[in-house]
């Protein structure tokens, strides 16, 4: 079986909706490449609603599919719609990502959200949360988690050079 | 659809002669080595056959210091913690270089959590270690140093023999991590200077699951799997014989083949390293041009990331890795590339070619033809692509070193 | 010649479909399953569906709780110590049974060159383990619990279930190594109580170098191979993937046929248990008579030393072991029989037929008809024996027990 | 190959001058059951030389044969030469032997040296070491033994019962 499912691979072969929107009236960037993966949403908004939404990706196989999802989600939506839109609800309609892509490879809602804040703060509202991205993930750390963590860089102790 | 497969480091196909090799041991000759009645006459034999084929492969003294393991990972843990625990009185000091396999860098991490110190030797922008760092790093206390022969990301191949005169002088204990290296370069224990190297047999067309320690003669290691007599009690646990057959195999034909699969590779390989940057705008050959591995060709494709390059030379039939975030556990860059000096940016964007010995100079053509299109379209989509294009002429020099 | 294999738990033949099964992966399909291009695609699947096939073996939760591993003494060895050290806050010390198999000997014999402490609960004149003797060695500092769910070398079958009991209420980590049980008789995880549970492969003839280490969701486990992600991040190195799908072709058809198998082992083994000791005097029947493995017939013979009787039984065509002083590294008589109160002169004469599904009932009436001159023969020449014929009649009783 | 020589299997297969010999001149007994092997010699001797050997052994299949080649070699020796078997002449005899089957099973000589002894003293002369079995060898524990000696119980730290 691929590791990405058929839907994940048509969204990343033939993403929609890539590029940018000049003079947009919302922009929204999150993720950078510390993190591995950057996005920026552009919107254009007419009547409440989403007239247009583009993007530009840099990033994973995951990453790319997420950003076009997220567009044809969001294309259309009005705005509250669109603020609905999840990490969950994108990696439903893409029939699944893999674990270790949902944390990191799926900024695509929030970077669509900071798009919208973009321009709500500039027509006059609500201010978002700085984006957060796990650096270390590809695997849940929760106390349930029957998996030793040694190998992951946020539970190791650090090595100093000499 | 054409087929190209360049991730031979990933996994290679087993030669038919080692294939044919192993047969008898997963049929008729099952039994075990142990056994003192007819049946285990025949595993004891060939299991002898291959220490010492393996023995041969890196001129070692003797067969009876191959040890054989499940992996090169295993290998490299059986070293550092076994070499290690075998010297606790000494002193509990380790040296390594920044750009060990994670085999090497979780087991000191390991031996960190257990009281041990570590010193990382940095590298410079081609993968190099600097001999007078280790010099520098080495403490009264340091009971071992663990520095790779070649690094599977970059290729690069370390001046192992500089840095065991300084080892040999210091009387310490000197392990290598040559899985990369054993059956693809001329590999020799004694002009190394190494008193341990750790080898695996798939890198040269063994079988998975089959790898092997090499301990000189005279240097202590306690065992990384406690339990029975096998291989003299330093590594206990039924043999996997068809395994070790099918490595010690691989090592007589690689041994007999080295010099002309070397030549044959660097000339496929070259192709490649020479022929990617002048293609494609902004493309960084990662590792030494010359101290390299034959067969391997390693690049950062600025502005995108690999993954994305690597599935859509998937969807043309190409198959490569990526050193890139999204391909390993850590979302994080390459911690070799970062520690050559590549910023995280040009880490994302690696990308790795592994020939072996079934590929062609066609193949190199058939990549050189598909990857230009392949990163315009990814370049198109991305956003650090648009910054630069939009960003004042000259403003970015080339963002890698 | 006539030729009868008795010496299963030394090595096993492949079952022609596990083989068959193997094949693709040794060769077409040997990619990487981590790969993401579509070389790792089948190698992949094939992983998974052998984690499920090996998981519905013992009843595990998930699949993901089952570990690939190389050899029970790895699946022991990561148990024991990975266990431990990953409760290292809460204590240091860890009970085990006087007959634990050496890889489990060995671990905590390595665990207690760290700080640990050890204790070692007897077992009764028929090898079983008393769980009020768990419940009394248990301190409020230990942190595991490891006892053998059947003993390789005598074939008494331990009552979890009761040990269970007792860790639960204790919430102390049980494990247990069911190498010698697993795929032999029914072995279900919930039912036995257990939090951890080692097995292998070749016992249930699959492939030597597959094994696995289950450990229950929500137990902590340190690797004992530190590297890469691969097992998610608790096993690392390159998976033996042929390996890994014999062994869940293996566990697949074990489980379809466990119960015949164990029925008709069963009636081979107590032909061989009652008749020899009818046939030969002084001939004592290790382990118990009822909760043993099938197949599994142990005895000690006495005044004599059992590679005597191995080596003529061989010269006869007929393969056995022994768990005698010369078969093993420390040439002392096993601890496993001393342990059941047997004194080492007749430990030393300890003699172990292991039978097979290709075993049949004439298997047995050969050996039957082949041992009593050997034993003649071998008693003729002993020291000991002439002692005892020399002795005033009631002199000595049975010197076993 | 087979874990031992063709000679030895010879004699174990075959064990020449196998027994005991009533009224012997000499009788040496080496080795218990804790060590694994056991071997009693017997000789009987005329003119100073060894004009009869038997022996009984119990032990594996190296301590038969050692005994076997033992008993030939002494047989018609004089006390002197006899008295020069060593382990290493037996172990020669016999094409070799493994390595971990030496220290142990390789009790001949000495036997028959304590069986000279035995006859010596009865007859007025020297006194012989008690018999010295190595319990745990299998491996040859030298300080330049590249080997781990984990594994050998002779460096393991005891296990204490509950
Ligand atoms: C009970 C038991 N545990 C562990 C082992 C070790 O297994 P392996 O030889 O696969 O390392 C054995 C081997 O026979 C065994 O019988
Ligand atoms: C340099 C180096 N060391 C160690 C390893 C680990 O070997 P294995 O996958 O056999 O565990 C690799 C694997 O590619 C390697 O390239």
């Amino acid at each position: 079986m691929p590791v990405y499912s058929e839907k994940v691979m048509d969204h990343f072969m033939h993403p929609r909706n890539v590029g940018e929107i000049e003079n947009a009236d919302g922009v929204g960037e999150v993720g950078n490449p510390v993190c591995g993966d950057m996005m920026t949403f552009y919107i254009k908004v007419k009547d409440n609603r989403l007239e247009d939404v583009k993007y530009k990706t840099f990033g994973c196989g995951a990453a790319i599919a997420v950003s076009s999802m997220v567009s044809e989600m969001a294309k259309g939506a009005t705005i509250e719609e669109a603020q609905k839109i999840t990490p969950e609800s994108v990696a439903k309609m893409l029939e699944g990502l893999p674990k270790q892509k949902f944390h990191c490879s799926n900024l695509g809602a929030q970077a669509l959200n900071k798009a919208i804040d973009d321009y709500l703060a500039k027509t006059g509202k609500l201010k978002a949360d700085p984006a957060k991205c796990c650096p270390f993930c590809d695997h849940e750390d929760s106390e349930n988690d029957p998996v030793c963590q040694q190998g992951c860089p946020v539970n190791q102790p650090e090595i100093k050079s000499p | 659809m054409t087929h190209v497969y360049l991730d031979h480091s990933a996994a290679a196909p087993l030669l038919p002669e080692v294939r044919e090799a192993m047969t008898p041991y997963l049929d008729r000759d099952f039994g075990n080595p142990l056994s003192l009645h007819d049946w285990g006459d025949a595993p004891r034999d060939a299991l002898e056959e291959a220490r010492a084929q393996t023995a041969a492969l890196i001129g070692a003294g003797s067969p009876e210091e191959i040890i054989f393991t499940s992996s090169g990972t295993e290998s490299n843990n059986f070293a550092v913690k076994g070499l290690s625990l075998a010297q606790q009185k000494k002193g509990k000091h380790i040296v390594i270089s920044a750009i060990e396999h994670f085999s090497v860098m979780n087991s000191v991490k390991f031996m960190q959590n257990l009281g041990y110190e570590i010193s990382e030797v940095p590298v410079d922008k081609n993968g190099f270690v600097d001999p007078e760092d280790v010099k520098k790093a080495i403490r009264p206390d340091t009971v071992l140093v663990s520095i790779m022969h070649a690094n599977g990301e970059v290729g690069t191949i370390q001046p192992l023999a500089e840095i065991s005169k300084i080892t040999k002088e210091k009387k310490i204990v000197f392990h290598t991590d040559a899985v990369a290296t054993c059956g693809t370069i001329p590999v020799n224990v004694k002009e190394l200077g190494v008193d341990a190297l750790s080898l695996a047999g798939n890198p040269f067309y063994g079988p998975k699951g089959s790898a092997a320690l090499w301990v000189r003669r005279g240097v202590r290691i306690l065992p990384l799997l406690d339990g029975g007599i096998q291989e003299g009690g330093r590594r206990a646990g039924t043999e996997d014989i068809a395994a070790i057959i099918g490595l010690g195999k691989a090592a007589e034909i690689a041994l007999r083949d080295l010099v002309d699969r070397g030549q044959k590779l660097t000339q496929i390989r070259d192709l490649l390293i020479n022929g990617l940057p002048s293609k494609i705008p902004r493309v960084v050959v990662t590792g030494d041009l010359k101290k390299r591995l034959p067969g391997h060709a390693s690049f950062c494709v600025e502005f995108i990331e690999g993954e994305g390059m690597l599935m859509l030379l998937n969807s043309q039939g190409v198959a490569v890795s990526s050193g890139s975030s999204c391909t390993s556990r850590a979302l994080k860059a390459s911690h070799v590339l970062l520690a050559m000096g590549y910023n995280h940016e040009i880490a994302q964007g690696s990308l790795l070619f592994t020939m072996g010995i079934q590929n062609k100079p066609e193949d190199i053509d058939y990549v050189l033809n598909v990857m230009p299109p392949i990163v315009d379209r990814l370049r198109e989509m991305s956003p650090v692509y648009s910054k630069f294009v939009k960003a004042p002429k000259g403003g970015q020099g080339n963002a890698g070193i």
